[in-house]
């Protein structure tokens, strides 16, 4: 048996492996998929968040939300899915327990901001403006959303554009917006949130899966439908990051199924600045900085003297 | 099913679960969560007694010892039966206990008799299971408690026949532990039904319950909420505000 | 070692397997995706291929095609990326070498009719009128199709009303409409599907997916991008199927990912009157028939006297 | 590697591979091709030499032949050389052969070596790799030969330095095999410049020349055109009407 223990940091490098995320600055390239980290603190045992790229929160409401009911997790072929339903305690839960916390511990800090309706992710910003410890705000828009009657809004141009030019004048402060995959054409809504005022994108979301129990003749999922992620998705998920950050020009966060430094090497070649292990997490608790030494460790290999040499340097 | 784990084997507390993952089976991701049922501190050992359910647990059956197949293990996690933080008897005053495991619940709460009887406190168990050779824990019980544990067959092939919540009734009813001391509290571990019944019971007789919840878990760290428990103060996280709640916390 | 060998057939079961599928009489669910069975002849050895509840051939076009250029394959997390771009040799070669054969082995078919223009469908269709051998068509509308300015037609409503209402008018043999996943909305596309005049839908087709050689810097497949299909996309297939069976009145087809006889029945209770195993057959040459097997197993198992009682019967 | 396969043993015909897939792998779907170096057809077990690529071929490193691991195997496949039925010296007339084995190319030859050194044919054959102790095959070669195959390591560290091209173009300029007869075909397999190189220069001297091609392959039965060759007659299956083609039909 083997067990993780101890608080793992990533090695020293002579490689340069800082990136520059639309403003938000980064030592490495390496930050976490929102709702698979919590605030970091859960994870503090096994890895120094302080020492990751980014730490990237739960996504956050106004006022809370109670998610959906349990079931809310199943497991598939390489992959899992989840129904979570945004569960979170809500903006001033995050400010007054979670953010003086991160900073505590140096953490850069990316807040993913939820809403039922355009209005409340401005809120939820104009909230965390007055707190120092945020350095960037992801725009979770795969969220259904009233005034996008009920849709998820992150599927429509219109939606799109409308709540990111909103959350746009809310904030000085560097705004990624992140991408659902379930649309035919990444490049549409990716160019929509960037000439809505977008700093940089993240995608992939998860995508749209269900799981049933044959036996039992029942959905595995109390919301029977829930989003599938883990090394399953990452062929979807890699495909969109090629063709989003060819489609911009703004930088791009490559997320989906990434587990392994060789996952994120791909991922920036195919033009990511960033990445996030979001599953891998639950795999194994000190995937990120396995992740970040790994990347050092392919640069080192190959020569390279900085990591954001490898963005978009896929050769085809 | 024994496992090498040095940190798991000496810092468990009675309750507290191991998350744990067989990197062999690539296609699984997830970790499962398992109740330690015996601990050996000096040699770094314990032991999960498991129940096939799926994929997970027919793996494990296939394990070769002789393979020294590895398993990658979280733990300890988890919130730990109240009573196990009980000074001893000398302390602070003699207890009872009713402890009830259904089916293989019936092994997180061996630990938990372990440590009530080692600091002196009085504990009966009841055990139900499907059939007489699924009792595995039977013996181990006996032998700790130097009685036999009240038990229950669905089949009636081993104690009395039927669910074990008669026996919890009759117990209950009886008002004290067979030594004759009014139970302190009851700990409940088994499929939910069962819990739900002796629960019931609990607290029509007005004493304490607590149960051991199973959800699927993600993370086993509290951070995916992949494992809610419904409590009145809201939705709890099995894996580290339980899986050991107070049954009156549980909206069921 | 197991070596594969010998030509399984079905067991016998006092359970009723057949199905109809929009005027296609199958004598048991189980027909195989499309492109992943040739047109029978060369799994001949591991199954009797006259069994299945109908043979589902590769994609044929009007004069054939070349397809891509390799390596067309690449291995993903329980999955598979291929590029294969639809090689075929054209219509009139299946009709002299391939029909004849599979009717001389009793086998049930589905011709699978691709384009790359909407005339071109109604070509293929017409020539395949003169066949007695052909018992339904399936018509594969995730083609870059000229008439819809190079972009895949079926991912907009107009293009599939259009491909599909011709093909209507040109056959009065059941017309399967094989959808693909790529799109934000698959009921829309269902729905526009049936009202032009399918007779059943099948899904899904594959997802879009990437891979890279990390260590190379390169794509693993020559085309860089190719079509995800294997038990990774089974959570979203199911997903889909559910979606789409409820949206219509039409049966639906279900694949993607189907390994076992577990499988095959999750996607019948979610909707599918009819399952295609695919990319499970370059993991078990056999696996076709074991899953008409057991769908029998599962049906005496449960006491179900007809495999067709388990279309849509998920409980939820 | 050995494996049990005793249809695939007792079939096999030179140049054909066996298409292997380990259960245990459970995220990677796809079958492995691999020739076979050696069968016994009475033990009905045969041999794979393999180099280490990937996922694959480090899990059959890592196979405990005492475990008994399963493999699952589809075979023989494909097209073997066009040698592998020449009549023996004695009905049709003696033949010479030049075989070109680059790395682990120098596998598949062997069972033809052996069946055209049986049938009375001359056969010389020349072997290349990276390095002496990557040069695996050349003691059996030399046994079955009775004299050593002509070696070339890319360091130097056995026999020629370099490409082993240079050795084959000493050959084919010699015009006749080491016994004096001109020779027949020369068959080749290995890296495909490796193959690239000795067909360009038998086709400079008139010889003709098989090659045995890799592609990936799905299906391994020639359904899924996965593993397409570019020829004058269009695209052909590398798994069913290769992999051996002629290298005249093969457009680079
Ligand atoms: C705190 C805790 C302690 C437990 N202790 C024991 C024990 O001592 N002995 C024992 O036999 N079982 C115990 N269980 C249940 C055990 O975790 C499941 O039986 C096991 O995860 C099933 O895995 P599988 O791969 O065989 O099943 P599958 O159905 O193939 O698993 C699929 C997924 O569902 C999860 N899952 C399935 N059933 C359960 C369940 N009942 N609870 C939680 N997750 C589940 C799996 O972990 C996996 O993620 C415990 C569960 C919890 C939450
Ligand atoms: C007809 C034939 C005979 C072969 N004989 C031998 C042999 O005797 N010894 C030997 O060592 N190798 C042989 N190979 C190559 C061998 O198949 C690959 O090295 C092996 O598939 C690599 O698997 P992997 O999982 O280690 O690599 P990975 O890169 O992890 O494999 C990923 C995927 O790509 C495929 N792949 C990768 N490299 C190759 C390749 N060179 N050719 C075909 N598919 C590939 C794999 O099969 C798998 O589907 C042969 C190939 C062919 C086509
Ligand atoms: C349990 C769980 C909870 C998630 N919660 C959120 C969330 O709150 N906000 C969000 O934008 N994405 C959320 N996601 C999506 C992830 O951030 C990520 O986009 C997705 O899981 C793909 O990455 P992965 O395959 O590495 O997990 C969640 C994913 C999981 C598995
Ligand atoms: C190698 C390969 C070739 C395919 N060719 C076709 C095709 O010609 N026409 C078509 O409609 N679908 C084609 N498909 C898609 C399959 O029919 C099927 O929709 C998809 O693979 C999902 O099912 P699976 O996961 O069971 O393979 C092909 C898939 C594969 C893997
Ligand atoms: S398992 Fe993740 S919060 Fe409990
Ligand atoms: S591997 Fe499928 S056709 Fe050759």
């Amino acid at each position: 048996m083997t067990e993780a223990s101890g608080r793992r940091v990533p090695r020293p490098t002579a490689v340069d492996l800082s990136v520059n995320v639309g403003g938000l600055r980064m030592a490495n390239p390496v930050t976490v998929a929102s709702g698979t980290f919590a605030a970091g603190r859960e994870y503090h045992d096994f890895v120094d968040v302080g020492t990751l790229g980014a730490v990237t929160t739960k996504g956050v409401s106004r006022h809370g939300w109670e998610g959906n009911a349990a079931p809310r997790i199943a497991e598939t072929p390489c992959g899992m899915l989840n129904s979570i339903g945004l569960q979170n305690p809500g903006v001033d839960h995050l400010m007054a327990d979670e953010l003086p916390w991160l900073a505590s511990v140096g953490a850069t800090v990316v807040v993913n901001v939820s809403g039922h309706s355009f209005g409340e992710y401005v809120e939820v910003i104009e909230r965390l403006e007055d707190s120092p410890h945020v350095h960037a705000y992801e725009l979770n828009i795969s969220c259904p959303n009233v005034d996008a009657g009920g849709m998820n809004m992150g599927c429509q141009v219109a939606s799109v554009t409308e709540v990111v030019t909103r959350a746009r004048a809310a904030t000085a402060r560097p705004l990624i917006v992140k991408l659902t995959p379930n649309v035919t054409d990444i490049t549409e809504i990716a160019r929509a949130a960037e000439a809505a005022g977008a700093d940089a994108l993240s995608l992939i979301n998860t995508l749209l899966g269900m799981a049933i129990d044959a036996e039992r003749r029942r959905p595995l999922l109390a919301r029977v439908v829930g989003g599938l992620s883990g090394p399953a998705v990452k062929p979807v998920a890699l495909r969109m990051v090629w063709e989003a950050s060819r489609a911009v020009n703004v930088p791009v966060v490559g997320m989906g199924g990434i587990s392994t430094a060789a996952d994120a090497v791909e991922f920036m070649l195919a033009g990511a600045s960033a990445v996030a292990v979001g599953t891998a997490n639950f795999v194994d608790p000190q995937a990120t900085v396995k992740v970040i030494d790994g990347i050092a460790d392919y640069c080192e290999r190959h020569g390279i003297d900085a990591a954001r040499d490898l963005i978009g340097a896929l050769e085809c | 099913m024994e496992v090498e784990a040095p940190i798991c084997a000496r810092g468990i507390e009675p309750g507290q679960f191991v998350h744990m993952r067989f990197p062999d089976m690539g296609a699984h991701l997830l970790r499962r969560p398992f109740s330690v049922y015996t601990a050996d501190r000096e040699a770094g050992t314990m032991t999960v007694l498991y129940q096939l359910v799926g994929e997970g647990t027919a793996f494990m059956a296939e394990l070769r010892p002789a393979a020294s197949p590895t398993v990658e293990a979280i733990g300890p996690v988890g919130r730990a039966w109240s009573a196990a933080v009980l000074p001893s008897a000398d302390e602070g005053g003699r207890k009872s206990f009713l402890l009830v495991g259904g089916g293989v619940g019936a092994a997180p709460l061996h630990l938990l008799a372990e440590r009530l009887v080692s600091r002196g406190h009085a504990v009966d168990v009841v055990l139900g299971a499907q059939t007489a050779s699924a009792l595995v824990t039977r013996e181990r019980y006996e032998a700790l408690l130097g009685r036999a544990p009240f038990c229950a067959t669905d089949d009636g092939t081993f104690g009395a026949r039927g669910f074990c919540t008669g026996l919890v009734s009759e117990r209950l009813d009886a008002g004290c532990s067979v030594d004759g001391s009014p139970y302190a509290q009851v700990c409940v571990c088994g499929p939910e039904p069962l819990m739900r019944i002796v629960a019931d019971r609990a607290r029509a007789t007005s004493v304490p319950c607590e149960v051991s919840l199973e959800r699927r878990m993600a993370c086993g760290v509290g951070a995916c909420l992949s494992c809610v428990v419904d409590t009145p103060a809201g939705k709890r996280r099995a894996c580290v505000d339980g899986p050991v709640f107070d049954a009156q916390e549980v909206i069921w």
